[in-house]
């Protein structure tokens, strides 16, 4: 299939590293995403890396590719000290990627997209030629049934998937790193991807695979090196761990100084899920809040637990169901109907719809509620100014600087800021998409402690996270989704992490 | 087979449909504009407006938009008339290698400094043409020796030396565009330019090839529209950018980067091609001939906007909702 | 050739290239042609440019594909020097009368005539006007800044010929009390273009100017605001005489604008379906120059043969009374000039 | 831990740093045209610099809502601009009365632009619709007009280029309306949502801001800088035709960008775009009173425009991380 064998050795040769990284260090404005790590991967190995959101792994990815160039640190292949950055070198040097953000070219073809931006392909890209050399990639990865000359963009998820894993096997790399490849996969295509690396690490490649989804872990991986807020912990054997031991790796810290107290609840239903089935859910899901709760809805990525949550902010027609706010029905059909009723929403990706980077953060945080601060169409300075310095020093945020872009803050702050913006608005209910990702922890806590203090003043929250100690930390009432259905809810002290986790993966985990 | 067939010819449905309806809406209205003649006059086009529509789209596709090819292209048919001496082929040569070479070099500085190409082109558009105006001391040059330009005012047929010209680069750049790992790169880079960077393709050296390409079609199309007149003045083509851009709309090319083809981009200079030469040849003025442009433009781009709104949403819609307005040439 | 013998058309072919009719002395030429050839019998088809010799090429070429065989072709070249194989290409179909741009040497022998303005001819007319606007600015009191008057010119935009010709005009008329040029600045031909350029050159020259001679009544236009926004009286402190009348009279009316020259635009169109029609009746050209006097109506066609060069009139026209006194082949000064 | 505001300090510049950069080469260009000018600083050319800046300076300064809402720059500027000065001029020659002619002029020319904002508030691209609306624009007047030049004929409307104490009127409306839109962009609900939806336009939807409100008032707004800008020059010069204002287009469109404006939207303001207006017309009187030639004039306008958007650009981008 790959054109030519790497000819090293799988069992006898693992005293000397195939990649060996040493006290490298990458800083993102205020986020230290990558402190002093370490790590070594050896010939014919998959090494599993494994950490919480925001931990360093992409990152580290990045570097590896050569996207991002690292501040301090050093790098050897076979034992030759590697410059790695642009990406081009990274190539060179026998590193490929499937990225977790980055993916196809979708206006090129599939037989396109397997030769882009690779040495050694012929300059002439002729539909015939482009043909044959894709069909063996395709169907190494399963993906016999679609027609080379399809464009990308025409293709599921699933199947844009495997394809990155087909553009990484005709790099002839040493090297193979996946981000997660199979966030988005059903099982049987998770099967094949899994069938395909274990072949690769036969040949002699080594395999850094990424991950959130602990079975495969087991699955396929020789080691696994655990990422925790930046930084690393020593390589261990997967034959020395378990599922329990690993989750233990990752979290293993203060969990219980991480989640404030909880509160009491109200009695009556603030707001009721009727039956509500929007696009990516199933079966029709049906949940209530209270006053002062805070609901957790959490599942794997496409499991339904934020398509819930975007229905609920009117960012997509629901199907089919209704939904009670304060026992009056409330209008699904725009984001500006549920606004008018008090609904506030943050989305998943901050970047992309939570903040406007360029502008300060005075007029950030008054953009949902300026309005309301002025007359006649004038803003009232000085009610702006008042509104937005109580929102910032309720959430932490130095009123001296709200003049400041919110592009040059630091994720977590930028997280305040989308967050905090809504406090203003006085809302009726709040809804969160993984209110926390790529946040530090410091941050994070501050972020917990706000949403418990809103929930003080009566306010019900719903918060869709994949991360399930957030989840079980935050929640009063947790609800879990596997592909497009809620499969269980019930109140917090009814669930442990390990229920949690094996529930959020349902049979898999079996 | 006929599935693959459809769904490589769907782009160009439109296009066609427009063509076939303007074409004999125009030749009820002409009874001039028919037969060989009509196709004539349509394949004329090419070495005009079609060469500069060619070049533009080369940059629209790679997720830019250069402004400056009209000013370019009377640049180059100056420098056409300037180098005259060096007889037909040296003087055309010549011109276009200028353009080639500008083009590059405003391709480096977009590409190096990651700046919109909508706002820097619009310098270069000025520059070029009071450069044009200098080199040509103000005022109208010809080529002296008039009778070099002999072997373009042949007509074989439907062709002409210059419309034969123009159709192989049109095949060339089709080629180029389809075939070869460069042209790839410059849909790639336009369709997803973080996707493709992270994949390895060079930002700088794909937009250099794109601004070369329109720079030297441009200039090509100056210096064939040169020759062919015998003569260049310095305020020419002053709407070639315009008439240029509106035949990359009407065919299909999208303002978004990576879309269109060049075949797209014949389509929509034949369909203004049949109107200008079609309208013109009854004596319509000129300015219902820019009213019926632009109506055409509206309906066809209005067309397509709301049969792509009515069309069933597939998956993956939702990547669609959050997506940022970044069109050609505007983005860092 | 053979001429036909007579100058009625019955219904052949007459073709025209000329400039756009969104321009005021485009749509007056197409106009008198139009009724011309309509009085003759002929079917005329008018190309329209937008100020463009390559629009203009390709609509020579589109004609020729056409395969129509029009019976003569009245052809405006934009850019004279600049069309040279349009007329050889078009001498190939049928014979060509140039139009409103005098043809060079290079062009001659393509073309069979000329009609139209004679522009050496209004610059000379406006020369005398100038002449007249000294006596007049002497008698009003006017001290010059020096002792024949210092002159300040604005041109049309560099490289269009029609000035430089006229300029020869106003210079050979004037050489025996020449003005002393002190700027010649160029680009004028609108009264946006005449107000940029006047006010920010107007300033400069502030104080050291007497008359100004200007590219047409539009651009004059934008330079007796650029003057009045600068303090200076136009036809009391300066005096201006302009090239062309194209373009609101009120200016001549009111004095601020001393003279300007009546170029009649829907007579030039008549004039050149008239040589067409006189050409196609005789086949040949005969003696070398036609100057058409200036007449209230239009004179009868005649089937004599046209000449080399066929000049429309000309006349100036100075002061309110000058305007109301204008009568050409049947228009008033206004239908001439504006509308 | 993060209890303060966290700031990536060598990345932040401060707020007076960008209008500096461009305030900073035109004051650089003042003086060095100053010196090397003798006639640059009499009264007389200032004014003739400011009223040279003065109408492409309202017409930037109009389109830069549009602009700052994300919604790119108009392609059909000369021809609405052109089809305010014919109807004004044409209305008065046919006797109307000057107050109505004013209010036709602008509630016609905010019709159309209302018009074309609803068609991009649907999704259609700005630069599309705007240069086929100017295209059909320029061909209907063109043909109403049939070429002529329209005139007030006996109306005495003039005072287009009069002044008031002393200051011409098309300065003053410059100064006013300048000031006017800055303080709308900076000051109102209306113009803070502009400013918003062009900074992130899905962010702005979830904020629960309409779209196609800012959008269309963007138009309107724009709109009525075309007509006044059509306005003033009709009643300046008492006649119009549809070739004028030929070059207002680029003009306009280099005035906003040079002034800092971002062409993506979300940064930048109408005082920016004045700011722009008058650096280019300063420049371009410099190089007309030292005799530089029409073409040496494009040529350098053309550099200076080119160098300073890049300048602006690079420093715009180093101001905030992405
Ligand atoms: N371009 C960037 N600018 C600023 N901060 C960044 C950038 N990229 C990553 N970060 C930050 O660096 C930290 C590490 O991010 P990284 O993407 O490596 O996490 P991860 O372990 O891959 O998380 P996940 O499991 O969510 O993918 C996070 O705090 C993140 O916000
Ligand atoms: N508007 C839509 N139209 C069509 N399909 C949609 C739409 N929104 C979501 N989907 C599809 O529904 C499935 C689940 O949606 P979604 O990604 O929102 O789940 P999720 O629970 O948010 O996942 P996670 O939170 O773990 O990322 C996906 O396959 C997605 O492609
Ligand atoms: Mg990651
Ligand atoms: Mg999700």
């Amino acid at each position: 299939m790959t054109p030519g064998h790497v000819n090293s050795g799988t069992g006898g040769a693992a005293e000397k590293p195939r990649l060996l990284v040493r006290r490298l260090s990458k800083r993102y404005g205020n986020v230290q995403a990558l402190a002093e790590v370490d790590f070594e991967l050896r010939p014919g190995e998959v090494m599993a890396l494994l950490g919480e959101n925001g931990a360093g792994k992409s990152t580290l990815v990045k570097v590896l590719s050569g996207l991002v160039q690292p501040d301090t640190g050093t790098i050897e292949i076979d034992g030759a000290a590697v410059t790695l950055y642009p990406s081009a070198r990274s190539q060179t040097a026998g590193v490929a990627v499937v990225h977790q953000e980055y993916s196809s070219v979708p206006t090129l073809s599939v037989a396109e997209n397997l030769v882009l931006g690779q040495a050694g392909v012929p300059s002439l890209w002729l539909p015939g030629r482009l043909r044959a050399r894709a069909r063996d990639l395709l169907s190494a990865v399963g993906l016999d049934h679609i027609d080379p000359g399809t464009l990308v963009e025409r293709l599921s998820v699933a199947e844009m998937q495997l394809l990155e894993i087909a553009r990484l096997l005709v790099r002839d790399a040493r090297i193979l790193i996946f981000d997660e490849p199979t966030a988005a996969l059903a099982d049987r295509e998770i099967e094949r991807v899994l069938a395909v690396i274990k072949r690769l690490a036969a040949e002699g490649r080594s395999v850094i695979y990424v991950t959130h989804r602990l079975p495969e872990v087991f699955r396929i991986a020789d080691r696994v090196t655990v990422f925790r807020n930046g930084r690393s912990l020593p390589a261990r054997p997967t034959s020395e761990l378990n599922v329990d031991a690993v989750i233990t790796m990752m979290l293993g810290r203060e969990l219980q100084t991480m989640f404030p107290k909880r509160g009491t609840l109200g009695a009556q239903a603030l707001l009721q899920v009727e039956a509500l089935k929007a696009p990516g859910l199933v079966e029709p899901v049906s949940f209530v809040i209270r006053p002062g709760e805070i609901v957790g809805l959490t599942g794997q990525l496409g499991s339904g637990a934020s398509a819930v949550v975007e229905a609920l902010a009117g960012m997509v027609s629901p199907v089919s169901g209704r939904v009670l706010l304060d026992d009056k029905e409330l209008s699904l059909r725009s984001r500006a109907a549920t606004l008018k009723r008090g609904i506030a929403y943050c989305s998943a990706d901050r970047k992309r719809d939570g903040t406007f980077a360029v502008r300060s953060i005075r007029e950030n945080l008054s953009s949902p509620w300026v309005r309301s601060v002025a007359r006649r169409g004038w803003i009232s300075a000085r009610g702006e100014r008042e509104r937005s310095g109580d929102i910032a020093s309720r959430f932490a945020i130095d009123v001296k600087r709200l003049a400041t872009a919110v592009g040059a803050l630091s994720g977590g702050n930028q997280q305040k800021v989308a967050v905090g913006k809504w406090l203003g608005a006085e809302p009726r209910v709040m809804l969160l998409e993984e209110p926390t990702r790529g946040v530090d922890v410091g941050a994070r806590a501050e972020i917990y402690q706000h949403l418990r203090d809103l929930c003080a003043a009566g306010l019900g929250i719903v918060v869709a996270s994949s991360d399930t100690a957030e989840v079980l930390g935050l929640s009063d009432t947790i609800a879990t989704f596997y592909r497009g259905r809620l499969t269980a809810i019930r109140p917090h002290a009814e669930w442990t992490v390990d229920a949690l986790v094996r529930e959020v993966m349902h049979q898999e985990a079996a | 087979m006929i599935k693959a067939f459809l769904s490589w010819s769907r782009p160009y449905a439109l296009p066609l449909a427009a063509l076939v309806v303007t074409w004999i809406v125009i030749s009820i209205l002409t009874p001039t504009f028919r037969g060989e003649a009509s196709v004539y006059s349509v394949l004329e086009g090419f070495s005009l407006v079609g060469l500069v529509a060619l070049g533009l789209a080369v940059t629209l596709i790679a997720g830019e938009f250069d402004l400056s090819v009209g000013s370019m292209a009377a640049l180059a048919a100056v420098i056409t008339v300037l180098t005259s001496s060096t007889g037909l082929i040296g003087c055309i040569a010549i011109a276009t290698a200028c353009g080639v070479v500008f083009g590059a070099l405003q391709g480096i500085v977009i590409g190096r400094l990651g700046i919109s190409s909508l706002v820097f082109t619009i310098g270069t558009l000025i520059m070029l043409r009071g450069l044009t105006y200098i080199f040509s001391g103000h005022e109208p040059i010809i080529i002296e020796n008039f009778e070099i330009t002999d072997p373009l005012l042949e007509r074989y047929a439907i062709f002409s030396v210059s419309s034969i010209i123009a159709l192989f680069v049109f095949i060339t750049g089709w080629l180029f565009l389809t075939y070869t790992r460069w042209g790839r790169e410059i849909y790639a880079i336009g369709g997803a330019r973080n996707e493709a960077i992270a994949a390895g393709v060079p930002r700088v050296r794909t937009l250099t090839i794109s601004f070369a390409m329109s720079s030297g079609c441009a200039s090509l199309a100056g210096a064939l529209a040169a020759t062919r007149g015998g003569s260049a003045a310095p305020q020419n083509y002053d709407d070639l950018l315009l008439t240029g851009a509106a035949a990359c709309l009407l065919g299909g090319i999208s303002l978004y980067g990576g879309r269109g083809t060049v075949l797209n981009v014949a389509f929509g200079v034949a369909i203004l091609s049949v109107v200008v030469a079609g309208l013109a040849a009854r004596g319509t003025s000129a300015s219902l001939v820019q009213l019926v442009t632009g109506a055409l433009l509206l309906t066809v781009i209005g067309i397509e906007f709301l049969a792509g709104r009515l069309a069933p949403r597939k998956a993956g819609g939702r990547a669609q909702r959050g997506r940022s307005r970044r069109m050609a040439g505007a983005g860092g | 050739a053979e001429g036909t013998g007579k100058v009625e058309g019955d219904g052949k072919d007459l073709v025209m290239f000329t400039i756009t009719a969104s321009n005021v002395y485009g749509a007056n030429q197409i106009k008198g042609a139009e009724a011309e050839a309509k009085k003759l019998g002929y079917k005329l088809t008018v190309y329209q440019n937008n100020f463009s010799q390559p629009e203009q090429d390709q609509q020579v070429q589109q004609l020729i594909a056409s395969g129509i065989k029009p019976a003569a072709i009245i052809f405006w070249p934009w850019v004279a020097d600049a069309a040279i194989n349009d007329a050889r290409l078009l001498a190939k179909l049928a014979p060509v009368i140039q139009l409103t741009q005098e043809p060079n040497e290079k062009s001659w022998p393509f073309v069979q005539a000329y009609s139209g303005a004679n522009q050496i001819l209004i610059g000379e007319t406006l020369g005398r006007t100038m002449l007249k606007a000294r006596e007049a600015a002497k008698a009003a009191g006017m001290k010059f800044k020096s002792d024949n008057g210092k002159l300040l010119v604005f041109q049309h935009p560099a490289g269009e010929k029609t000035g430089t010709e006229r300029m020869k005009g106003f210079m050979a008329v004037t050489k025996d009390a020449p003005f002393d040029i002190i700027h010649t600045e160029f680009g004028a031909n609108s009264p946006e273009s005449g107000y940029e350029i006047g006010s920010q050159v107007i300033p400069k020259f502030k104080g050291q100017f007497d008359f100004l001679f200007v590219s047409n009544q539009q651009a004059a236009n934008g330079i007796i605001r650029a003057l009045k926004d600068n303090g200076i009286a136009p036809g009391k402190d300066v005096y201006i005489v302009s090239g062309d009348c194209s373009g609101s009279l009120e200016a001549v009316k009111n004095g601020e604008t001393f003279g300007t020259g009546i170029q009649p635009a829907a007579v030039e169109g008549a004039l050149a379906v008239r040589t067409a029609a006189k050409f196609i009746a005789n086949g040949k050209i005969e003696g070398d120059v036609i100057q058409m006097e200036v007449e209230a109506g239009a004179p009868a066609i005649t089937n004599a043969p046209p000449a080399k060069l066929n000049y429309m009139p000309h006349a100036p026209a100075i002061g309110a009374d000058g305007v109301a006194a204008t009568k050409i082949w049947g228009y008033n000064a206004d239908e001439i000039c504006a509308s | 831990m993060s209890a303060e505001l966290s700031v990536a300090p060598a990345r932040h510049r401060p707020d007076w740093l960008l209008p500096a950069l461009t305030l900073g080469p035109a004051v650089a260009g003042i003086i060095i045209a100053a010196i090397i000018t003798p006639t640059f600083l009499n009264p007389d050319n200032i004014l003739s610099i400011l009223r040279n800046a003065s109408l492409i300076g309202i017409v930037a300064v109009a389109m830069t809502p549009l602009t700052l809402s994300g919604n790119f720059v108009s392609l059909g500027i000369s021809q609405s601009a052109m089809a305010a000065m014919v109807a004004f001029v044409a209305l008065l020659g046919e006797g109307w009365n000057q107050l109505a002619t004013i209010l036709v002029v602008l509630f016609g020319l905010v019709a159309i632009g209302m018009l074309q904002g609803v068609v991009v508030a649907a999704g259609m691209n700005p630069v599309i619709t705007t240069l086929a609306a100017g295209a059909i624009i320029f061909g209907v007047v063109s043909e109403a007009t049939e070429g002529r030049i329209v005139s007030v004929r006996d109306y005495p409307a003039t005072w287009g280029g009069g002044d008031v104490i002393g200051i011409p009127i098309v300065i003053l409306v410059f100064v006013v309306f300048t000031a006017l839109l800055t303080l709308m962009m900076s000051r109102t609900v209306t113009g803070r949502e502009t400013i918003l939806v062009g900074a992130n336009r899905a962010t702005a939807e979830i904020s629960g801001i309409s779209l196609a409100r800012v959008t269309i008032v963007a138009f309107a707004i724009f709109s009525i800088g075309l007509a006044i800008a059509g306005i003033l020059e009709g009643a300046a010069f008492g006649e119009a035709t549809a070739k004028s204002f030929p070059n207002l287009t680029i003009n306009a469109i280099a005035a906003l960008l040079v002034g800092g404006t971002a062409i993506g939207g979300g940064q930048g303001s109408p005082l920016r775009s004045a700011a722009g207006a008058l650096l280019i017309s300063v420049i371009s009187n410099m190089m007309v009173l030292n005799d530089f030639s029409p073409g040496g004039r494009l040529a350098i306008q053309g550099a200076v425009v080119a160098a300073a958007v890049v300048l602006l650009d690079l420093f715009r981008r180093r101001g905030v991380r992405r």
